[in-house]
């Protein structure tokens, strides 16, 4: 297996789905002569020409609604924000059109579109450039949301997400664009609405999804060495459909959860998986379950404070232990 | 940039007119005709208390949406906003699958998922019906990308109010749709008020609303929507350009709504216009009696002829009522159907994890 | 005491905060000369003018920015958008502008303005117009949200939230409107942040915000004489500040919560106090809280089904008989 | 509706001009040089890692903030986007806490929580520093509308690059500046790209960017942002006309900037823009040298001042270096200041209920 990059990881993703259909498109600010801000597409425009991949003004609520109009007539755009805070100015076109069109029609139209682009704090670029919209787009029944945390989920869950025939809100990380990891060779697709435990434990589940699964990681270790406390890590992955059963198996076997979550915590992710357990599985807990989340504030710019205010593995160890 | 030339004003002779057989005269009435009383009948349900939401009427604007429909060929595609059984009924679609839809039922066209606001018919190339004010434009705009992208000859008609250009969308997707030279048609039914509001109080304009599109190097023509000729005849340059150039245009037809903005519009009479003004209209620029005239003074058609007509869409509208009366309404749990396609359809995706989170 | 209609109270509140304070402002789409959609402001541009009372084109985006701008220099606009949902055209405005300025400016900047309107389903207007906010925006640190059940709380709310120098989203209800309750004579300000018992019990705590709470009032007497329980019927009104320790003693008094909300579940305000209450009183519990949400799909037009989508009376029993 | 005209062709005879005293010309100039030495040493110090973020430099485009800031009066608002630094500089602010809130210090001009995109001095009617492309274009013209409310005669600018244009708020705005007579003046800093696309990749105009404030009847000027004198002039123009009448008006100045779109833009040399572009600019169209040159030949200045100013603003930008490295970081804690104005000063509103919900 080669060793590659979160970025690769999603540029051999489109790559071999434009290849593959005609009707996958990119679409999207800088995604063809610049190579995506981010160098997520490199590439390829100069492979697959203006037709498959598209530079646009910037115009997110025109694009994006293009994007749907298109993809009611059988297109696949695959569609960037440059970054997700930028999904405010497209709003409606994400929440109304893409989202509730299927539902308006009766089933008649169908938007098989995924929107995609980094959502995450902790790169000081401020408030305003920081959300993590996982939760706002998770609320919406006719969205899916998926969030990768490694090179590999990256590629799996891109490719299940351009032929899922429903819109994906499909969650990136310029902070994990750079992280190397495994990828095979050979194709291969991850399905939406299952959970991957990435480490196994018995004392506490740490559930997670994105970057927050690293640091989940990351707290589990130490956990492990100094603490003698062993946890389960569960990556979301998805967002919505959200993978349940692995949920309520993981807390069902430690009893105790610890969620860790970069949205911020009033009705964040963590509130809904929190929300779950109390009602699926509350005779299990031995513990109420905790959560670490960002600190609930717009994100700060300062390059020396914004890292405290997302979760750290310092913070999850803290709850943990307290859980214990 | 020059406003779209028409030659002639007689736009009886317009080229895209003056070889329509009689058949195609009368059915261009016809259609109008058909859209008035399946509204006045919509109206009295509504009044009955059949329906519930809103109910934005057409009846006054009938020549916009017949005249540019008839032009519509395969890879023409539709899409309008709320003020949208005009269209839907100029398509094609049934008054039974509409007036059922009106009800909440689940045979309307939309499952009763919809309702007013909302009608669709993809397998008609009409794509809704849409209720945010101008959300329909970038849609508009996708669909010309789309039959571009296709390789296809053809337009989308994209259908706004003359209040919706006041939407930045609205900008966004002329600047699009010139840059990448897109085959979209933005029709403006300009019926001079949104809500409340004359356009005078919404909108600055030099011209017109149309010609704001020359900010961005796109056509426009402003015309007279009481004449479906001249609807015809205006649109007919615009989806030429479209076909052979692949260039966007801007239409503002000038129309009337004789009804309030919608049925729960107190104000409309007397209050933000006044009646004479509404009487002015019915009287000196209705679509149906100007067309009836003409076609009468063309010798296409005779005065029973129209009765006739009126007699067999009356009949229509009605059984339409009726079909929308005894249909069922959806079930509480088809509440969760048409959300996601994969969920419909059970397929692998559809049946992993949760989609749906009441307890 | 009079008895008046709900629109009405509101319409007291904005007349008297016009007369007390010169910043005052009432900007929208209608709210003048057509005296509101929903006649909320019924006379108050006949009786203010023009310059207090200000009908604006259909461009949310930039009135809602206008107003953000304007309350920097001072001015405290009141802000209606026609339905809520409306809001998805101007979200960048709201989140950011409003939301976000006065952190980036490190607090040298203050907006104190009030977006307000119909934030409600149940009207048979299809899945585009009948968005329920509060979950969205009381996930915005910087953003402030409120919500009314009464004619009596719409006054006192509003006037506190004209008066307050953050920017607050006020959500009011179409099918509360006409609404009639008692509203004193004499002035008075509910403030922000501080919940309503609504009815006083034993046995479990429903707890609600808007018309969920006549939802849950409704439940309560039927469960009262028909099955001789004794519910706390608890009336958030402010979703952000939230009076978390109203909801806390409710909880440590009936030790069973049954929360009702017209909010989709996910990441719902629902999700948010369930996982309040597990974190902080989950050892009071005699049994999982349970939520009664609206049915989580886009908003269904037929008026013979979508009352069944909200909360109804009947549901919150059911949830409340398996409780006990 | 005409390009604002301007009668001279050489702009130091503009009323506005001429009566510069020597000493206002100098400070014009030093001005520039203020915001392109703060930039060099701002950009060294990013190099070296003190700073988190991006950093959009504005050398290359001073003469704009400077001009036009110049000519602001107490009841002059700006607001800009986020390559501000110019214009922060321009109204005042001192190099110190500027500096320290690109160190991220608490003694930043936001306190660090704002950044590079985000300064702000409210006391310099300086209201920022906006992220989001073109979501400073609604608040310029609330500013403007808070000017007329209070009554007072005073004008809003708002600053926007060639790319933001193509927002549709943009639009929104203009048909609404120009609805309710307000005194906002939008400058478009025309520098030729948006990130890596040339005005020709992303904007279809007629004449000019400007230009389409003709669909909103808004007054509007293509100028040449080069020469400061230029900039008054026509700025000066706009301004009579937001004092005088409280119409909006567009200026589109074409300028250039000389670094990437961000410090980090690989592709700006020889990749969008070829390096001769960037070397012709700098020769021929640099602010600072054709001022500097005209000052020479107008004798307002000699070699020896400008050096003598140069070696001033070295220190002040040295100074404010050391000033933000040795300034504290904000504290942890401080994340919850500033979020809300009630609970920043606990009063009753800001002690009652929960505002923050971690754990
Ligand atoms: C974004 C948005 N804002 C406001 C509304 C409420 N609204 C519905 S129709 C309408 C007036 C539109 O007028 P116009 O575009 O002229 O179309 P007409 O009704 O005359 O056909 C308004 C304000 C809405 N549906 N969406
Ligand atoms: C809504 C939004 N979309 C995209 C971006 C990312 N972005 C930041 S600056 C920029 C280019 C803007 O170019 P222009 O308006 O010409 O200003 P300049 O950078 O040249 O000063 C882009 C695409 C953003 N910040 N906000
Ligand atoms: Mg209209
Ligand atoms: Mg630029």
């Amino acid at each position: 297996m080669a060793l590659i990059e979160y970025r690769d990881a999603l540029n051999q993703a489109f790559a071999e789905e434009i290849e593959r259909d005609p009707n996958v498109v990119l679409i999207g600010e800088e995604v063809a002569q610049y190579d995506g801000a981010y160098k997520v597409t490199r590439g390829l425009w100069k492979k697959y020409g203006d037709k498959r991949v598209m530079d646009t003004p910037i115009s997110e609520a025109a694009f994006i609604g293009m994007g749907v109009g298109a993809s009611m007539l059988g297109l696949r755009p695959v569609i960037e924000l440059m970054f997700w805070s930028f999904a405010t100015v497209a709003y409606d076109q994400i929440i109304n059109n893409a989202g509730q069109i299927r539902y308006m029609s009766g089933g008649l139209i169908n938007c098989p579109i995924v929107i995609r682009g980094p959502a995450n704090g902790g790169t000081n670029v401020g408030a305003t450039h920081s959300h993590t919209p996982e939760n706002w787009l998770g609320a919406i029944p006719g969205l899916k949301v998926v969030s990768a945390a490694t090179p590999y989920d990256a590629k799996g869950l891109m490719k299940a997400a351009i032929r899922d025939n429903d819109p994906v809100m499909f969650m990136e990380n310029t902070l994990l664009y750079g992280n190397r990891g495994e990828v095979p060779e050979e194709e291969y697709i991850i399905p939406l609405g299952v959970a991957d435990l990435k480490r196994e434990g018995s004392d506490v589940s740490l559930i997670a999804h994105g970057r927050a699964v690293l640091t989940a990681l990351k707290a589990a270790e130490i956990l492990a060495s100094e603490h003698n406390i062993q946890a389960d890590v569960l990556d979301l992955r998805s967002i919505r459909p959200l993978d349940e059963e692995a949920i309520l198996k993981t807390v069902r076997k430690t009893h105790r959860a610890v969620l860790v979550d970069e949205n911020k915590p009033f009705c964040g992710v963590s509130a809904q998986i929190s929300a779950t357990i109390m009602e699926q599985a509350f005779d299990d807990l031995d513990a109420p379950v905790a959560r670490v989340c960002s600190l609930d504030a717009p994100a700060i710019y300062s390059p020396a404070v914004e890292p405290l205010q997302l979760p750290t593995p310092e913070r999850v160890i803290e709850k943990v232990l307290k859980l214990a | 940039m020059p406003k779209t030339e028409v030659r002639s004003t007689d736009y009886a002779n317009a080229p895209i007119n003056e070889n329509l057989s009689t058949e195609e005269r009368v059915k261009l009435l016809r259609e109008m005709m058909r859209i008035r009383r399946f509204e006045q009948v919509a109206l009295k349900f509504y009044n009955a208390g059949k329906m519930g939401g809103f109910l934005h009427l057409y009846i006054g604007q009938e020549s916009i949406a017949v005249g540019t429909v008839s032009l519509m060929g395969d890879n023409d595609h539709v899409i309008t906003a709320y003020r949208d059984h005009g269209h839907a009924l100029a398509v094609g679609m049934g008054m039974n699958e509409c007036m059922a839809e009106l009800y909440g039922k689940a045979t309307g066209c939309s499952k009763g998922k919809g309702g007013s606001m909302h009608y669709f018919a993809p397998d008609k190339n009409y794509w809704g019906g849409h209720g945010i004010v101008a959300g329909q434009t970038p849609l508009g705009l996708g669909l010309a990308y789309g039959i571009k992208y296709k390789g296809l000859k053809g337009a989308a008609l994209c259908f706004l109010g003359d209040g919706a250009v006041n939407q930045g969308v609205v900008y966004e997707s002329l600047n699009m749709a010139s840059l990448f030279d897109l085959p979209v048609i933005y029709v403006i039914e300009n019926n001079k008020y949104s809500m409340g509001t004359s356009l005078e109080r919404s909108s600055v304009v030099d011209k017109c609303l149309a010609q704001r599109a020359e900010a961005f190097k796109v056509d426009w023509a402003l015309a007279n929507g009481e004449d479906v000729y001249e609807v015809r005849a205006v649109t007919q340059q615009a989806l030429e350009r479209a076909y052979e150039k692949s260039r966007p245009t801007v239409i503002e037809f000038q129309t009337y709504r004789y009804y309030g903005h919608s049925v729960a519009d107190a104000k409309h009479k007397g209050g933000y216009r006044k009646e004479e003004e509404i009487e002015r209209y019915k009287k000196q620029h209705d679509p149906i009696v100007i067309f009836k005239n003409r076609l009468l003074a063309e010798k296409a058609i005779t005065e029973e002829q129209f009765e006739a007509i009126e007699a067999e869409i009356k009949a229509e509208a009605d059984e339409s009522a009726r079909f929308a009366e005894e249909s069922p309404y959806p079930t509480v749990e088809s509440i969760y159907d048409d959300v996601y396609f994969e969920v419909d359809r059970q397929t692998e995706a559809g049946r992993t994890g949760r989609f749906f989170f009441n307890n």
